[in-house]
């Protein structure tokens, strides 16, 4: 395996769309490495673009974040403003993983690894994220909801990797919230997940609605109806119904060692719901 | 003479009897008679055996003097984590 | 040895919480584990192992391995010798795979390299032919006649004729007129319970670091629960001669019954006599929880009867345990257990092992005890609710005490029990108020405990301090508990006397650290071992004042005159003796060697509160309480650190432990990230109360402590939950689909 | 393959390795720098045995490159000891009995310092999440979470 640090994010996708063997992209290292440690792969090339600029960096723009593709959850975290505006975000890319993994694990490898599980995912599609990616042609915008295609594959061509995450500006009387089912309390991949955005007009009436879940289906699913059940209510007992049975009937879940079919649908209705409420108080509504 | 109890599964293998009596003085005398009345018994006493004498567990232990006085009572050999 | 009179004595050292000798290394790194040596040119071993879970192998192609550069040796089964002994066959098998590979992870074949990468790709150049034979990885689907067969006239002569020949092992035991106890019970319930196989979890992984020369001669540093243990493996694996074979146990990583066998040291030291190297070999994760043992899975069924009153009238049990693909015997543990805390007029417990394709069961903390006292808790627990009695008023209505006739045969001595239920029914968690979706359960737990061969040499040095050298991996603190039982014994401060643990070649054989056994047998030992040197200090005391030996007494760390007869002599300390001992006759030291017994069952209940999430059968642990007779408590912290220890095990098998086998008889979740032990955020705070009956069967009263703990977790969570979700849970771990599917149909 | 010279600060002290593209920080650690405090447990970030401090923050050595750490700060638990005087969450350890076997301890240790850098008064709740990335199979966690908060008392009335 060949290690470089290449001097732009042009050489680096050149570098990338040239490579004849397998590359992995080094990012925060805590999927490829353990991909390397149980053999599942083995990389000719590991391109390593944390120090190029901007990889690190969350930055203030157009009202919203522009969040490098290096920064780890615990810099996320540590930032104030970031999480006053999409506490939903910055809590699902808080989950994964440990206080160590927090340390290196970044919300731009969370969504190009693909899983379905990927726990800052959610928040980030019902946020409407999107993703700058880099090729060898150029710079492209592309929404996050767009980057999995199902489990380890990605929308990315060959030479292509994200730099940034733009988490675009948020009106007044609107939050997110995200939540997830695990065995433990800590460590445990997501069995099932859910992340809610909602704005509310000035009497707690919700104006716009987004609801994601998460390990029920190849990708992280967005799914429109469950979010236009809301649109209009304050999430009385007859609309978060409509909620639950509209994320149930999207839920396309296999049977696996960490939950069955019939779990993961009933879990992902339940944490919706519990989202929802949770988004709806964030925002300023009155239960 | 010294009255030993058999566990349930070797009473097969000691034509059906609970409790087997034998002229012993400590356990080794006791398991060698046990394996003379009752072949069958044999097997099990070669791969080994613990003894509990009135209520504590011996692993080995032949020259534990025993009478008949004593509660003895065979037990398979044990394994501990 | 029975008890001492001295034990009503005030105990100077023993009971006090003093520092751990080896503690300044634990916590500044320098502790040197099993894989934290190097030597001079060594190599680096990896073993291949099977994709299969049961496959016969056709061939195995070593050529292109050995070819590639780099590669010093590599091995197969044919490199290891074929023992007689049955246990030490298997062992070897174990080890390297000879005909057939008996479950996913079975090593086939292993390479030494001169670096871990080589030693990768060259286990990928290994070409083995495999004919994929059927498997069986479930006990039940294992005991049924036409079961695929793991292996071939392996049954004991206790097996029925006609089961399935992956049945081993069947044992009965219990006493009393099952029907007429049954015809006299007002309800009866009969239940069967299923228990997943669990790891102990130990966080270091099998590593080890070996040499042996063509003359024979090997040396081995490994992490192990018994160093006398791993030199017999090796000597009967390898063919070469016990006294040529010096091991040296490092410190260790946690074992908990998993370290009492021996996986890569044989491996090691044929790639080590093959390239004339030392090799290091050091497991992975992966391959720990594939190829280490798990404890035994089990199905079993419980039928209880009992009065309106609360009074058992006659209980059975039927107990299937599968330790995996060789024979085996916990069952004959967990048979002996199940009912061990009752007073019972009839009782009957009938246990099956059935072989499947899954690694060979290594203990693990009271082997055998804890799935059948789980179930048996479990019914009884149910029939408290169904004749509406306060489950502790009912376990002290019906508790074992001293003159019971147990479930296993013997009659109980002193025992702890009913004391231990008292304490948990006075305790202020038994009455606290519960909240919605919350439930409490509670259970009794019940080990054997085990004394065994001990050695001990104990060394007066010239500057008065004190050595002892004993002969059991310290696994948790016992170097200070022996350390402490010295000094309490010689009357000397606990700082004056360290303690280190042999290698095989510096003291006798000793047990494997097992079953409970260190504190109370190496204590033992240790005593006496003090006890020695004690009579042959006195005697230089008397040569020295001229008059009778038995003139002179130890009291306080010094010899002193016996009475007025004795002559006004001034006391001597140990110190004094020790620096004229050669004068007076030579170095003294006392050494003890004892097949110890009497080690004293111990009984401990545990009360714990749960939440059950309706929705997604979450369950939280709200309150957890340990109570447990510890016989004489040597270092308190240490035995409540065994008793929260223990119970967080227990909570982990409770609740998620589990492994998980697809259709293909693979282990699907082999890595601590779906393997899932309990994590700091998933507990509350452990309480313990540590009652102290002293054991009649140890001078100072000390009872082993260490395998009890993780006896009554299972039935106790699954108590509170069954009360708290509304229904009866049957089968482990309560994984929250599980319980969901229960709560929800 | 070819090795690469890599150049780091580890405890404080300049130091310089050569190590292969895929090895790990804790391979580097262990088996080319002598460090065997830190710990391989699983080699997946799921144990926390292996922790150490980088640039600042805790990461699992395990899922570092050691080629990635040129020019980084490192702290291992042979850096935490003053010389022979022992840092107070390792004083207290010892004093409380929170290690049995000690195979997890050096990680705890490192991944306790780094909590209470950042939050010197945490609750019970806040050590035990933090703490969730690091597995002890002896204890129970209960001696360990109290000797962080004995000690946490300690250092800030320090």
């Amino acid at each position: 395996m060949r290690y470089v640090k290449p001097e732009s994010f042009e050489a680096a996708a050149t570098l990338l769309r040239n490579e004849d063997g397998i590359a992995r992209i080094l990012a925060g290292g805590t999927d490829v490495l353990v991909q390397l440690k149980a053999e599942m792969v083995e990389p000719d090339l590991m391109v390593d673009l944390k120090h190029l600029p901007g990889m690190r960096d969350i930055v203030a723009e157009d009202g919203g974040f522009r969040v490098g593709a290096a920064v780890c959850g615990a810099e996320m975290g540590e930032d104030a403003a970031l999480k006053a505006m999409w506490p939903g975000v910055v809590e699902g890319v808080e989950l994964i993983g440990s206080s160590q993994v927090q340390s290196r694990a970044t919300m731009a490898g969370n969504l190009c690894t693909g899983s379905p599980a990927g726990d800052s995912v959610p928040a980030m599609v019902t946020a409407g994220a999107v993703a700058r990616v880099q090729g060898p042609d150029g710079v492209r915008d592309v929404p996050v909801v767009n980057i999995p295609t199902g489990p380890g594959k990605n929308s990315l061509a060959k030479g292509e990797f994200i730099t940034s995450i733009f988490l675009p500006a948020r009106p007044d009387n609107a939050s997110d919230a995200y939540l997830r089912f695990i065995p433990r309390t800590e460590m445990d991949i997501a069995v099932s997940s859910a992340a809610v955005s909602l704005a509310l007009d000035g009497d707690g009436v919700v104006t716009d609605a987004h609801v994601a879940v998460g390990a029920v289906a190849p990708t992280v699913l967005l799914v429109k109806e469950a979010g236009d059940t809301l649109v209009g209510s304050k999430l009385d007992d007859a609309e978060i119904a409509g909620l639950v049975s509209a994320v149930e009937a999207a839920c396309n879940p296999i049977t696996d060692k960490r939950g069955t079919i019939e779990f993961r649908t009933k879990t992902a209705g339940v944490l919706a719901k519990r989202a929802a409420h949770i988004a709806y108080s964030r925002a300023g509504g009155q239960a | 003479m010294v009255r030993v109890k058999l566990w349930g599964s070797l009473r097969a293998l000691a034509d059906g009897e609970e409790w087997v009596e034998v002229e012993a003085s400590n356990f080794k005398e006791l398991l060698d008679a046990l394996a003379e009345k009752h072949p069958g018994l044999a097997p099990q006493i070669k791969r080994g055996v613990s003894l509990a004498l009135d209520g504590v567990i011996y692993r080995e232990a032949w020259f534990t003097k025993i009478g008949p006085e004593n509660e003895v009572i065979l037990m398979p050999y044990m394994v501990g984590g | 040895m029975a008890f001492d009179a001295q034990a009503k004595r005030n105990f100077k050292v023993v009971g006090t919480r003093v520092t751990r000798p080896d503690g300044i290394d634990k916590v500044t790194g320098k502790a040197a584990y099993g894989a934290d040596i190097a030597a001079p040119g060594m190599l680096y071993g990896r073993i291949l192992r099977s994709p299969h879970a049961h496959a016969r192998i056709v061939s195995i192609d070593t050529s292109a391995a050995e070819a590639l550069a780099g590669v010093k040796a590599v091995v197969t089964g044919a490199d290891l010798a074929q023992p007689d002994d049955e246990d030490f066959a298997d062992v070897a098998i174990n080890c390297l795979a000879r005909d057939k590979v008996l479950y996913d992870g079975h090593a086939v074949a292993a390479v030494a390299a001169k670096s871990k990468s080589i030693a990768k790709q060259a286990i990928r150049l290994i070409k083995v032919d495999y004919e994929i034979l059927p498997h069986v990885t479930d006990v039940d689907a294992a005991m049924q006649p036409d079961a695929p067969v793991v292996q071939e006239g392996r049954a004991l002569e206790t097996v029925p004729a006609g089961m399935s020949q992956n049945v081993t092992t069947h044992c009965q035991f219990g006493h009393g007129d099952l029907d007429a106890g049954f015809a006299k019970a007002d309800k009866i319930i009969e239940r069967s319970f299923k228990t997943a196989a669990t790891h102990q979890g130990y966080i270091e992984p099998q590593a080890c670091m070996a040499s042996l020369g063509s003359d024979g001669r090997g040396e081995v540093w490994c992490c192990t629960q018994g160093q006398y243990m791993v030199r017999a493996n090796c000597a009967a694996v390898l063919g070469v001669e016990e006294s040529q074979l010096r091991i040296t146990s490092s410190e260790i990583g946690g074992g908990f019954g998993g370290k009492t066998s021996t996986f890569i040291e044989p491996v090691a030291l044929a790639l080590s006599r093959k390239s004339g190297k030392p090799v290091k070999i050091v497991m992975t994760r992966d391959e720990v929880l594939k190829a280490t043992g798990p404890t035994i899975s089990s199905s079993m069924d419980i039928k209880i009867g009992m009065t309106k009153d609360g009074r058992i009238t006659a209980a059975r049990g039927e107990l299937r345990y599968s330790g995996g693909a060789y024979p085996n015997g916990t069952v004959n543990m967990g048979a002996q257990a199940a009912f061990a805390a009752y007073d019972l007029e009839a009782v009957e417990t009938v246990g099956w092992n059935a072989m499947t394709n899954r690694p060979k069961e290594i203990p693990y903390r009271a082997p055998g005890a804890p799935t059948a006292i789980y179930a048996v808790e479990s019914v009884v627990d149910e029939l408290c609710q169904e004749l509406g009695l306060d489950p502790l008023d009912v376990r002290l209505m019906n508790a074992a005490r001293k003159g019971t006739v147990s479930s296993y045969g013997p009659t109980f001595n002193d025992i702890g029990l009913v004391a231990t239920l008292e304490a948990a029914k006075a305790h202020p968690h038994y009455t606290a108020p519960l909240g919605e979706n919350q439930g409490r359960g509670l259970s009794c737990g019940f080990w054997f405990n085990f004394g065994g061969n001990t050695c001990v040499s104990l060394n007066i040095n010239d500057d008065g301090t004190v050595g002892v050298v004993e002969g059991n991996p310290d696994i948790g603190g016992s170097r200070a508990s022996i350390s402490m039982m010295a000094a309490e014994e010689l009357g000397v401060p606990y700082d004056k006397v360290r303690t280190v643990i042999a290698d095989t070649s510096s003291l006798g054989f000793n047990d494997i650290t097992d079953g409970s056994r260190v504190t109370f047998a190496v204590g033992l030992a240790t005593i006496e071992a003090a006890r020695a040197a004690i009579k042959e200090m006195c005697s230089r005391v008397a040569k020295i004042w001229d008059i009778d030996e038995d003139a002179v007494i130890w009291e306080d760390g010094c010899a002193k005159p016996a009475g007025p007869n004795a002559g006004t002599h001034p006391p001597m300390t140990l110190a004094e003796i020790a620096a004229i001992a050669g004068k007076t006759g030579g170095p003294i030291a006392g050494h003890h060697e004892v097949n110890a017994d009497g080690a004293g069952v111990s009984f401990g209940v545990h009360l714990c509160d749960t939440e059950v999430d309706p929705e997604t059968g979450a369950t939280k642990i709200l309150r957890y309480t340990v109570f447990q007779d510890a016989g004489k408590a040597v270092h308190p912290d240490y035995v409540e650190g065994q008793m929260q220890g223990g119970a967080v095990q227990g909570i982990g098998w409770a609740l998620n432990e589990e492994y998980i086998y697809g259709e293909d008889g693979r282990l699907q979740n082999a890595g601590f990230l779906d393997y899932r032990v309990p994590v700091a955020s998933d507990l509350p705070d452990i309480e313990t109360v540590i009652l102290e009956i002293p054991n009649p069967g140890h001078p100072y009263g000390v009872r082993g402590v260490g395998e009890t703990p993780i006896v009554p977790p299972l039935a106790a969570i699954s108590n509170a939950v069954s009360r708290a979700a509304g229904g009866r849970m049957t089968e482990l771990p309560m994984s929250p689909p599980r319980l969901l599917k229960a709560m929800t149909g | 393959m070819k090795t690469i010279p890599v150049e780091t600060t580890i405890n404080g002290d300049s130091t310089e390795f050569l190590c292969h593209a895929d090895e790990s920080l804790l391979d580097v650690l262990r088996d080319r720098l002598g460090m065997t405090g830190s710990k391989e447990g699983c080699g997946t970030g799921d144990c926390g045995a292996c922790s150490v401090m980088l640039n600042g923050r805790v990461v699992c050595s395990c899922l570092v490159l050691g080629v990635e750490t040129q020019g980084a700060e490192i702290e291992t638990i042979e850096g935490m000891a003053n010389g022979e005087e022992l840092h107070p969450l390792q004083r207290v350890f010892l004093e409380e009995a929170a290690l049995q076997c000690g195979v997890c301890t050096p990680g705890i240790l490192v991944a306790a310092k780094a909590l209470l850098e950042k939050n010197p008064d945490p609750t019970d709740t806040e050590v035990r999440y933090w703490l969730a990335g690091n597995l002890c199979r002896c204890t129970g966690y209960d001696k360990i979470i109290k000797a962080v908060q004995t000690a946490a008392a300690e250092m800030r009335s320090a």
